[in-house]
């Protein structure tokens, strides 16, 4: 047993345990139980982070395996842990967050009645995301990636009473599967050109793909492309990425935790690390990296442009989430991978710090999740104010330019310089798109902090009696997400982005020393852009929210188509409902009660049987009782048979030997 | 006119055939009638076969004919007797009248 | 030429077993006007003794083969075997018959008589190498059995079903008469083997072919094939049902095993033309019997139909022209006899205290009521829709595999739709026996049904386990045919 | 090797049984708990005596093992029995599901008990035999026979509509059947055996055939290839002659259920394998195009109407017809991944497909409906069961872990080395699965618990906990570790595909096929 | 035409006459009396074929025994004069045509005929020069030698009938009064007498 399979696996046993005896070991117990086995295999992430990535000898990608899983043909398949710098640098984000949302929750969730469940979801959740960044071939991926997916399922839609949680979870559910069909289309179109599975032989072999095409639905498509594109659609749902992003908002409705850990650090930048994983491939391809940044950058802007007219706290935080992700595309999709998956490891710090902090406020206030119901609660819960305070200004960036900074204004900064950096149009749009946004991000979340924490308070009543600060049990995992949200960023900022990415990353992902290098050497106006978008934002949210505070009404009715564009999230709801939700279920009934019932049915065993009873009814009527008639049948039947070889016959010729 | 041969006897069993089947599916009258026209088509049958026998100079034609005689004779004792039966029961014995059973 | 009474008696040995059944009807016949109290069982006892004693002469001929009386008698295995079956379905109708008539007063030892002569037709049928015996043959069988069907002569329809049986009997036997009288003009014979080498010569002339026509019209009427089978539901309906029960099974062999002779003796060189009135016949009897069955309330109609349906099946072996197809409606004959008595043994045995019924609605339920005779009833109606491994699927095996054999795979795959057809009537029977709430119950079944039912049902279970006898039984018996 | 005819044993053991049970008498409490007890034990004793075939099973022969043969109706039809890594597992898993089934009957049956137990054990008997028989003709014995038992536990012992979904079962499949029978007897004809060993290197002829003034330019290879179509599609059953399949489900009790989902509907999969691919190779591959179709219809169409059921049975019975649509399009694939893939969608779907009729059977026999409208928020009254409907509903989906995705994805994988079109739109009715399995479950097991009939309804037994615990356990064994499964088959699907692509080869050649 | 081919015609006509009576006529003992008449016709016919034996026993076994029989059973149940019923001419015109249509086959058939072709040529039992033997005695010789087969058969067929008309139409009938000379015979005066002892003021 070594260090790599127990990482993985203690989380797998805490859920067992929790979810198999947790009726018999009680709720306590469970909770120190995961908690502590999560702690276990955090603390062994760290150390392994530590050998192979700042120990400044990256070990090469080395697989252990677990189990054979099947042979069939030329399919070769196992299980493994597959180890490099990308999944070292998962798992201490994973199990880093994983463990202190643990930890969180005991505090949490002590009301609940089914903390064991919760518990033991959390380990499966943290089991299934290890089991994805540890994957050595597609399908232990798929495995991880929908195993994931069954467990932010199951999460989201923990409190089952709740309609809006049920139907949340099977959204998230259903639109992964739609992401899950390109990414399975893609692992099949990976096996049928390289004829594996296993990333080592499918990278080895893509350089010699490039630039052959192969026939895909009847055209003939570039095969790397094809393959990317389709795997990428996977990254879009996972990563809630425009068009498949409907999910991520609804999946508020699972329970505050959850948000933090699968919502916003880990699960939903399985997409993100699902490309930089394949970079060798994606690098292959340039549409598909065109693709990439597209999505990312327009993603980035609609998700921030979303966000700032919602009231609920979680959804605004997660369309902060969503914003990020696409962020972190427009990285991948320029080439700078490293940049990408920099920042989804800070920003699974803050943005954790965020969404606990969120929670913590929520829980202040007796489950309130609306803004409009909140305010002036900084004095009441200073601690909580002040994490939320961090991680809003890691989130938005702030730092002083080219000097020292926040987590988020290195990584952040790193994104918008190497898109600009990229010098194509995509990337200039990628630029102009992440600047734009960075001034929305920071609009929106000091708007947050504001209409929460400042002016008069409009909690109700009787919840406001019950304000109170949050348990340490709570606290201290907010306090140590506050120290990554702060320092993350300065620390490791020059192992992830630093000027030589073989050095930390090995050959785990495809970063150039170029690239690196021109993201660097960006004018300083670039550099300085994003530093400007969030102070403009800051100062554009005081004035709404603390200085005028009629404006934001004001400005709502006088652009209200803008305003309810952006309150209804662009109405891709809407729209969805009506392109695919309803024509699915109005098929489904034209299949049943038409296809099925009418036309099948009714042509088929139903009509039969029908034209059958005519017959028989025929057939009795025809057995009339009268003898005349009985004797007339014979006396036809004897003249059409003789009539038959009279003429019939002779005219056919159907009978061999002949008449004379 | 023609020479007298075998199909003129033909001919006329044949019609007497055919007239024997006419009788038996387009009678309504009486059930008695129908067991007319079966000697009729047996009396047919004799004829072709006594006919036939001339022709081809072979005794068992006759034979035959005369064990279809004996038959028909006995066979119409038999219609008869059950005609007798249906009689009783039934108190008429018009064609129309027996369709007890159908379907 | 001086011959030994022991060699004129070794030559007609092979008569003997008509013999017996006629000097048995005889000696009945004397015996039942002397003692006059009726006592049925007795009768019963001593016509099933003496068919069977005529069915141990048959067994003790061995394998004796060859004709009598100048040619118009043949006995060769077919014939035996088919004799064999004949007379254990009468024996068996005779068997289940006595019970049922006594109860309802209809027991006459002239019923005996009848039966015996009958059974002596059908064997002058089977064994008939020459028009006049096979006409003589057919009318001692059909005029015995007009009689036994109006033999409830109160009851209306039976009377009914007598005077319909035998009008149209009468109109087919002339058809029959017409035909020979055809063929005997245009062959210079009555002789099969003759008629067979006169055919040989001429080939098939227009007069052959129209005394072909006529004659088999009067001989499938005997099966009751389609177009010919009107009189069949009447006849079924209104007879006493141990009369149906006779109908069903005895006379059906042995006009089929007449058919098969005829066609084979006589006419084996223009196979090609009466094939095409077999399959027309044999299509139209198997839709037919699928379709008209499924409308039916009255049992006994039902297995008119069900019988037309089964004559129809019997004859796509016949019409494949093969010592297969042969070999396959002996072995469907065979089956079907069985199956048929085990059924006519539960309709026998639907009785109240008031009296018998025949209503398929009757039997609602009797899975509760009588489990054995609901399950094997059951097992016998998926047998006679051919469901394996029932007895029934290897009947319709056999025949669907000559017909492929012929090459007469539209005939094949009419049959097996007609088949899923009838499946339908069959299984309605299953339904309502178990699916129905349960009627009110029968009265205890009499042994001797029990026994027949108990004995077609195991048949029918179990044929699938040991087919082998009566297949090598059939086969030797369809290669004596084709020498 | 077979000292002592162990598929003899294993296919009649089950008919002893019944016949014991038949002996039992009288028809009191005590006799029908004897008549249960002694069908659990001889189908449990059953199922460890085919256990004896795996462990003696050599995975690296292609051909048959534990071979018998007798003569049976004259020298041409002969009584042989063996199996080969492709029938193995469904003997197996025919015997594993039976005690299941037994035990699922065990409160909700209480009429007819006896009748009911052996009518269950003369169908294993039948459904092993089909898997073991190594003769066409009884193959196709065990094949229809077993229409007759399972017509009387539908119609017996089913729901409101029995009747008419007895009479559709009974009929549509014998109307697919008869058809294969005839083809049956034409290739006894062409090759004069029924012998399957024999058959499966025969050669039928794919020489035109003009008929009628119609020309068959597959010849009678073409014709016997459509007759066992007719059989084994509407057996599978695949669109659009599957409409039998949802009134049998909704209609037949439990158990009954369970064993036409798990293991009469594999037949079919099993006929294509046995029969079509390795006995017709040119004229499968030739319309292996029309089963694609028809599969792809199937996983589509039946999805989308699984979406709007009412009834929670029919729902699982229209999610049976897409996973079969996934057999037959891995199967006809003729790859080894397909093949494979068909294989063990079909075991899998045996074990799920089971475990969700016996799930619903759970709170049929409580609530006696199936109204998806007359559950919900069941989870609060019974965690328990709401866990195993979870991990069933999962493997339903397809989820990766499960056994349900194992074989969804090796067929897919199949069909895209063949057709993408193909495995784009089967791929589809991944995401249709989702859609429906979850939100039954969200339908029946989530929620608030209001409606006061489900007040009291009482969480799993011992007796349901050893019904599905062995079920979960497999579900997710097989998803995670499907090796051994998969090795079992590999020989005989190498073979069976090296024969299937040198005959398609050998046409090509020929000049018979137009070149694709 | 000779005087045979005269004749020929003559009873031809009458024979087929007769039978359109037989099956028009609406009083059925018409009808009888036109099939005596059809038979007598036909034995005519018979006899131009030198068929004497036949003719006659057409003639005695037919007209002499048959056909009165008919009558017998005629008068005896049903003399009805019914009106021709509307069904009859309804089916008239579809049954002619079919009929006609057997008939016409039939008749193109006859010419065909010819002593030749597979027809033997040695009869299997030639009808001897009536010169030599006549027709009875010809009959007689074989029918009880070659054909005693037929002639057995016949008898049963014969019983069969018999025994069947009996069993169907003969009713015991238990109200005549029969005389049983044996029963009177037997009596004894212990079975005719009763002795019966007369109580006081009780009366019989």
């Amino acid at each position: 047993m070594n260090i790599y399979t127990l990482i993985v696996f203690l989380p797998l046993l805490g859920f067992l345990v929790a979810g198999l005896f947790g009726k018999v070991i009680g709720a306590k117990a469970s909770e120190y139980l995961t908690s502590g086995l999560l702690l276990i295999s955090a603390a062994l992430s760290w150390v392994v982070f530590y050998q192979i990535g700042l120990s400044g000898n990256p070990v090469g990608p080395k697989t252990i395996e677990l189990l054979h899983w099947l042979t069939s043909g030329n399919l070769n398949l196992s299980w493994g842990i597959r180890v490099d710098t990308l999944t070292a640098v998962m798992l201490v984000v994973v199990t880093s967050v994983s463990s202190l949302v643990h930890v969180y929750s005991i505090g949490y969730m002590h009301n609940d009645p089914h903390r064991q469940r919760f518990f033991a979801y959390l380990s499966l959740f943290t089991f299934f995301m290890l089991m994805l960044v540890t994957a050595d071939n597609f399908m232990q991926m798929f495995f991880g990636w929908e195993g994931v997916g069954l467990a932010s399922y199951l999460l989201i839609g923990f409190w089952y009473q709740k309609p809006a949680a049920n139907a949340a979870a099977i959204k998230a559910f259903v639109v992964n599967r739609v992401g899950d069909f390109g990414f399975a289309l893609g692992i099949f179109a990976i096996f049928f050109v390289f004829g594996s599975m296993d990333f080592d032989t499918v990278f080895a072999a893509a350089k010699a793909q490039q630039g052959l095409t192969m026939s895909f639905w009847s055209w003939e498509a570039d095969v790397l492309t094809v393959i990317c594109l389709l795997l990428f659609m996977g990254a879009m749902g996972k990563s809630a990425q425009l068009l498949l992003h409907t999910w991520l908002p609804d999946a508020m409705e699972g329970p505050t935790p959850v948000s933090a850990l699968i919502h916003a650090a880990t699960m939903v930048t399985a997409g993100v690390f699902m490309v930089a994983r394949l970079s060798p491939l994606f690098e292959l391809s340039p549409t598909a990296l065109w693709v990439v940044t597209f999505v990312g950058a327009s993603t980035a802007i609609f998700a921030a442009t979303v966000g700032v007219t919602q009231n609920d706290i979680k959804r605004v935080v997660a369309y902060s989430t969503c914003s990020q992700l696409g962020y972190m595309f427009v990285a991948l999709g320029v080439g700078a991978y490293g940049a990408g998956i920099f920042h989804l490891f800070t920003h699974a710090f803050f943005k954790a710090l965020l969404f606990l902090g969120a929670g913590a406020v929520i829980h202040a206030v007796s489950d309130e999740q609306d803004m409009r119901k909140m305010g002036g609660l900084v004095n009441k819960i200073p601690y909580t104010y002040a994490m939320m305070i961090i991680g809003t200004i890691a989130l938005t960036g702030v730092g002083i330019p080219t000097l020292i900074g926040t987590a988020g204004f290195y990584s952040k900064d790193a994104i918008i310089e190497s898109a600009f950096a990229a010098h194509s149009w995509v990337g200039n749009y990628a630029f102009w798109m992440t600047v734009a946004a960075a001034f929305l991000t920071s609009f929106y979340s000091w708007r947050l902090i504001f209409m929460t924490f400042h002016g008069p308070s409009r909690v109700d009543e009787e919840a406001a009696k019950h304000i109170h600060e949050s348990p340490n049990i709570m606290l201290i995992p907010l306090y140590l997400l506050a120290v990554g949200a702060l320092a993350a960023g300065f620390v490791f900022k020059g192992f992830f982005i630093g000027d030589d990415p073989a050095q930390f990353w090995g050959t785990s992902i495809s970063d150039t020393k170029e690239i690196v290098a021109a993201m660097h050497h960006v004018p300083l106006w670039v550099k300085l852009s994003p530093f400007v978008m969030m102070v403009g934002g800051f100062f554009l949210a005081w004035l709404f929210y603390i200085q005028f505070t009629k404006l934001p009404a004001l400005f709502a009715r006088i652009f209200r188509p803008i305003y309810l564009f952006s309150y209804n999230k662009w109405y891709f709801d809407e729209l969805y409902d009506l392109i695919f939700v309803r024509p699915a279920m109005w098929l489904g009934r034209l299949f049943w009660k038409g296809g099925d019932g009418k036309i099948i049915d009714g042509l088929g065993p139903d009509g039969i049987a029908a034209r059958v009873l005519d017959i028989t009814k025929g057939a009795a009527r025809m057995q009339t009782g009268y003898v005349y008639h009985y004797a007339f049948v014979m006396l036809i039947g004897l003249a059409a048979i003789i009539s038959w070889f009279m003429f019939g016959d002779l005219t056919s010729g159907a009978i061999s030997g002949g008449i004379k | 006119m023609l020479e007298v041969g075998l199909p003129h006897y033909l001919s006329v069993a044949a019609i007497l055939f055919t007239l024997g089947i006419f009788g038996i599916f387009l009678n309504r009258k009486n059930v008695i009638v129908i067991l007319m026209s079966v000697e009729l088509m047996l009396l047919a049958v004799n004829l072709n076969l006594i006919a036939f026998s001339a022709y081809l100079n072979d005794l068992t034609g006759q034979i035959f004919a005369l064990f279809v005689l004996t038959v028909a004779a006995a066979e119409a004792a038999i219609g008869l007797a059950i005609i007798v039966t249906y009689f009783r029961n039934k108190g008429s014995i018009a064609v129309d009248d027996i369709h007890a059973m159908k379907g | 030429m001086p011959t030994s009474t022991a060699a004129i008696i070794g030559s007609y040995n092979a008569i003997f077993p008509e013999v017996i059944l006629v000097v048995g009807a005889l000696l009945l016949l004397m015996i039942g006007s002397f003692i006059k109290q009726k006592n049925a069982m007795f009768m019963a006892f001593a016509t099933i003794a003496i068919i069977i004693f005529a069915g141990v002469l048959l067994h003790l001929q061995g394998n004796l083969t060859g004709t009598l009386f100048t040619g118009s008698f043949i006995i060769d295995p077919f014939a035996r075997l088919m004799k064999i079956i004949t007379l254990a379905s009468a024996a068996i109708a005779v068997f289940m018959a006595y019970d049922y008539m006594s109860k309802a007063n209809l027991w006459k030892y002239e019923f005996a008589v009848l039966i015996l002569l009958a059974t002596a037709g059908m064997m002058l049928m089977i064994s008939a190498n020459d028009l006049i015996a096979l006409y003589l043959g057919i009318e001692l069988q059909s005029l015995a059995l007009y009689v036994i069907a109006a033999f409830n002569r109160n009851s209306e329809r039976s009377s009914e079903a007598g005077l319909k049986y035998f009008v149209l009997g009468a109109l087919s036997s002339g058809m029959l008469l017409y035909g020979m009288s055809l063929i005997y003009g245009f062959t210079g014979s009555t002789g099969f083997e003759q008629i067979a080498s006169s055919i040989q010569t001429s080939g098939a002339t227009l007069g052959v072919i129209f005394g072909l026509v006529f004659m088999l019209v009067g001989l499938v009427f005997k099966i009751s094939a389609v177009p010919f089978h009107m009189w069949t539901p009447d006849v079924y309906e209104g007879s006493p049902t141990p009369v149906t029960t006779f109908f069903a099974a005895a006379p059906k062999i042995a006009a089929m095993a007449m058919i098969v002779r005829v066609l084979y003796g006589a006419f084996p060189t223009i196979t090609p033309q009466w094939q095409q009135i077999i399959v027309f016949v044999s299509i139209a009897s198997m839709l037919l019997g699928a379709f008209a069955a499924i409308g039916q309330t009255n049992i006994k109609r039902l297995m008119a139909y069900s019988s037309i349906g089964h004559m129809g099946f019997a004859l796509v072996g016949l019409a494949s022209g093969s010592e297969m197809g042969v070999r396959a409606v002996i072995i469907y004959m065979v089956i079907y006899a069985i199956m048929t008595l085990g059924t006519f043994a539960c309709i026998l045995a639907m009785r109240r205290e008031e009296g018998s019924v025949e209503n398929i609605s009757d039997l609602a339920g009797l899975a509760k009521n009588d489990l054995t005779m609901a399950f094997l009833l059951a097992m016998l109606m998926f047998s006679l829709a051919g469901i394996p491994p029932l007895a029934g699927f290897f009947g319709k095996f056999y025949v669907l595999l000559a017909a492929i054999d012929a090459k007469l795979v539209p005939l094949a795959i009419i049959g097996v739709l007609a088949s899923v057809v009838g499946a339908f009537y069959y299984l309605r029977i299953v339904k309502v026996m178990f699916f129905d709430e349960p009627a009110e119950d029968f009265v205890p079944m009499h042994g001797s049904l029990r026994l027949v039912l108990i004995g077609s049902g195991l048949f029918v279970l179990g044929y699938v386990v040991y087919p082998t006898p009566l297949l090598t039984a059939a086969s030797v018996a369809a290669q004596s045919l084709f020498k | 090797m077979n000292s002592w005819s162990i598929l003899s044993v294993v296919t009649f053991l089950p008919l002893l049984g019944a016949l014991i049970i038949f002996v039992i008498p009288g028809n009191d409490a005590v006799a029908k708990n004897n008549a249960r007890m002694a069908a659990l034990f001889t189908t449990i004793f059953t199922f460890f005596v085919s256990l004896l075939i795996w462990f003696h099973f050599d995975n690296s022969q292609a051909g048959f093992q534990f071979v018998e043969k007798y003569n049976w109706m004259g020298e041409n039809f002969s009584y042989h029995m063996g199996v080969d890594g492709i029938s193995m597992l469904f003997v197996i898993l025919t015997t594993f599901v039976m005690p299941l089934a037994i035990l699922a009957s065990w409160d909700s049956v209480q009429e007819r008990v006896k009748e009911y137990m052996i009518a269950f054990l003369v169908l294993e008997s039948l459904m092993i035999g089909v898997f073991c028989s190594l003769d066409l003709l009884m193959f196709y014995v065990f094949f229809e026979a077993g229409l007759i038992p399972m017509f009387l536990i539908i119609g017996v012992w089913g729901g409101k509509r029995r009747v008419y979904a007895s009479f559709k079962f009974f009929l549509y499949t014998l109307a697919g059947s008869v058809l294969m029978l005839l083809a049956i007897m034409a290739m006894y004809m062409d090759a004069g055996t029924t012998d399957i060993t024999k058959l499966l290197t025969y050669k039928f002829s794919i020489e035109p055939i003009h008929f009628w003034g119609m020309t068959i330019s597959g010849g009678l290879q073409t014709i016997l290839w459509w007759a066992f179509f007719a059989s084994f599609a509407v057996k599978m059953p695949m669109w659009p002659v599957h409409t039998w399949l949802p009134d049998a489900h909704v209609e037949a009790p439990t158990a009954g259920s369970v064993i036409l989902a798990a293991i009469l509907l594999k037949m079919g999969g099993y006929g294509f394998l046995r029969f079509s691919i390795p006995m017709f190779p040119v004229a499968s591959d030739t319309f292996a195009i029309v089963v694609f179709v028809l599969s792809c219809i199937a996983i589509v169409y039946t999805s989308l109407v699984a979406l709007v059921q009412e009834d929670i049975k029919k729902l699982i019975a229209y999610s049976s017809i897409a996973h079969m649509g996934f057999v037959t399009m891995g199967i006809f694939t003729a790859t080894a991944q397909g093949i494979q893939g068909g294989i063990f969608q079909m075991l899998s779907h045996g074990i799920v497909s089971a475990a969700l009729f016996l799930c619903i059977g759970v709170v049929y026999d409580r609530m006696h409906t199936r109204q998806i409208s007359a559950y919900g928020g069941l989870v609060n009254r019974m965690p328990l069961y709401a866990v195993f409907f979870m991990v069933f509903t999962m493997a339903n989906v397809g989820l990766p872990g499960t056994s349900g995705f194992v074989g969804e994805f090796l067929a897919l994988i199949g069909a895209y080395k063949v057709n993408t079109w193909v495995a784009f739109t089967a791929t589809f009715g991944v995401i249709l699965s989702a859609a429906y399995a979850l939100w039954l479950y969200r339908r029946v097991i989530f929620g608030k618990l209001e409606k006061a009939s489900l007040k009291n309804i009482a969480d799993l037994n011992m007796r349901e906990l050893a019904i599905l615990t062995p079920l979960v356990l497999l579900t997710i064994l097989f998803g995670i570790w499907p090796a051994p499964i998969i090795d079992v088959t590999t020989a005989s699907v190498e073979q069976l595909l090296h024969n299937y692509k040198n005959a398609v080869q050998a046409a090509h050649d020929a000049g018979l096929l137009a070149s694709r | 035409m000779g005087i045979a081919d005269l004749f020929f015609y003559l009873f031809s006509a009458l024979t087929i006459g007769s039978a359109v009576m037989v099956i028009s006529a609406r009083n059925p003992v018409h009808a009888v009396l036109f099939l005596i008449l059809a038979f007598i016709n036909a034995a005519g016919l018979f006899l131009l074929l030198g068929a004497e034996f036949l003719a006659m026993l057409l003639i005695i076994v037919y007209v002499g025994a048959v056909a009165v029989l008919f009558l017998f059973v005629v008068m005896m149940l049903d003399v009805d004069f019914a009106e021709l019923r509307a069904g009859y001419m309804k089916y008239f015109p579809v049954g002619a045509t079919i009929g006609f249509i057997v008939l016409a086959e039939l008749m193109a058939l006859f010419g065909a005929w010819k002593l030749e072709g597979g027809i033997s040529v040695t009869p299997k039992a030639p009808i001897p020069d009536i010169a030599t033997l006549t027709n009875t005695e010809a009959i007689g010789r074989v029918l009880y030698t070659d054909y005693i087969f037929y002639f057995e058969a016949v008898g049963i067929i014969l019983l069969t009938a018999m025994v069947g008309a009996i069993v169907l139409t003969f009713r015991q009938n238990d109200k005549a009064k029969r005389q049983n000379i044996a029963d009177q015979v037997a009596r004894t005066p212990q079975t005719s007498i009763k002795i019966k002892k007369v109580e006081t003021g009780k009366g019989i």
